[in-house]
């Protein structure tokens, strides 16, 4: 039931929202997150990210991800959508949706699933400097310590 | 009795650059039976593979696209993936 | 800086995304929710809520709201659409966006912010039943330990 | 000095169902110099008024689109909203 995409063309928050709720009337709320490229890493300007996957296990593990959250909250669907390739500052990169009854099942579940997909879907970022020079961007350990909370 | 593993293995991100290759197949002795062992053979390969393996600390693995173990044991035809820790999102 | 509205009309959220990051390019997230009409409320059909506020103090309400969370939270912008009127099982009612450069402020000021509006903005909803009948929605004890966590 | 205090008062949601009435204008003894006092005083209206300020636990007040408590003091002039936990969202 889930929707999970990884391409390289951008996507349409909006009409994904629609999508999700067309013709439904047991939503109670949505979450969403967008996650998006800033010009700003560590204080260097950057002229673009690019993203790498593993496309073999890439689906699978936000499947996985995505079956880890319907079993701890009753969603009535959810949308992960992940880029990969070339993205500038101000692209987006990642949309996370969850449809539920009830709000905070809706919020904990969007937070849970980025906060996952960060740490345990096979996606890797190299930032391109805009002074030149680029380098693979390390796992942060908040990012280990906010996947680890759920 | 087969005395091989036929294993395919993938690099990504900086162990792929180090490595120079982002896919290989190789056939390995019987005895390489888990991930750690495979890093240890696999690292004598070339300097760009000792390179990559520099520090295994910092290399996540899966087998037949899961993560995996180093203690993860390995049959033949397995699909062994190498990489740095993740950063999506 | 933060676009506040109360409105019988509906809004188009990506629409609002759109607006929020348009020309940006320090935001490295967007938190949001969409709150919805549900049909079923405690096991009865709904045909409508009707949404009444006190207008003078609603729109001040959810500037403090706002506020609250730009304390807490380094948030680079945010959005709060209400709706009021009749509202048909499947109509939008709220909307929350909020953008910083972090995904976990982001996602944090999101459930803030509707925690907060649950409680301390003026807004009733009245049920209409589909077999006929109405009632005012009752204040919900799990709503104020929401917004007490914070 | 002013012996009355001169107030608008408001009533939302079942509040105003119960009281018959959205908005009046009321001039009240400056001893009812309080949100409690002015629901003493209010209630003593009419039925419809006694109704909705039944049980002034479930009752919540702005004074001037503040929130604010039954100890809260009043001013000639203010503008006294009543009405029920708010359930919006």
């Amino acid at each position: 039931m889930a929707r999970i995409l990884v391409q390289t063309q951008d996507f349409d928050t909006g009409a994904e929202l629609a999508r999700m709720t067309a013709g439904r009337r047991d939503v109670g709320g949505i979450g969403c997150f967008v996650g998006t490229v800033r010009d700003t890493a560590a204080g260097r300007k950057i002229a673009a990210l690019n993203l790498e996957h593993y496309p073999a296990m890439t689906e699978r593990a936000l499947a996985r991800i995505v079956e880890a959250a319907e079993r701890r909250w009753t969603l009535l669907d959810c949308t992960v959508i992940h880029r990969v390739g070339r993205l500038e500052p101000g692209a987006n990169i990642v949309l996370v949706l969850a449809a539920s009854a009830h709000r905070q099942a809706a919020l904990e579940a969007t937070a849970f699933l980025i906060d996952w997909l960060k740490t345990k879907a096979p996606f890797w970022k190299k930032e391109e400097f805009l002074a030149g020079g680029e380098a693979w961007v390390a796992a942060r350990e908040s990012d280990e310590a906010a996947a680890a909370r759920w | 009795m087969t005395d091989t593993l036929r294993l395919t293995v993938l690099y990504f991100a900086w162990l792929r650059e180090r490595a120079g290759i982002a896919e290989e197949r190789v056939e390995v002795p019987a005895g390489v039976a888990t991930v750690a062992a495979l890093v240890t053979w696999l690292a004598a390969r070339s300097p760009g593979h000792a390179s990559a393996f520099a520090d295994p600390g910092v290399v996540r693995c899966a087998v037949n696209q899961e993560f995996a173990d180093p203690g993860s044991p390995l049959r033949s035809g397995d699909e062994v993936a190498f990489f740095p820790p993740v950063t999506g999102g």
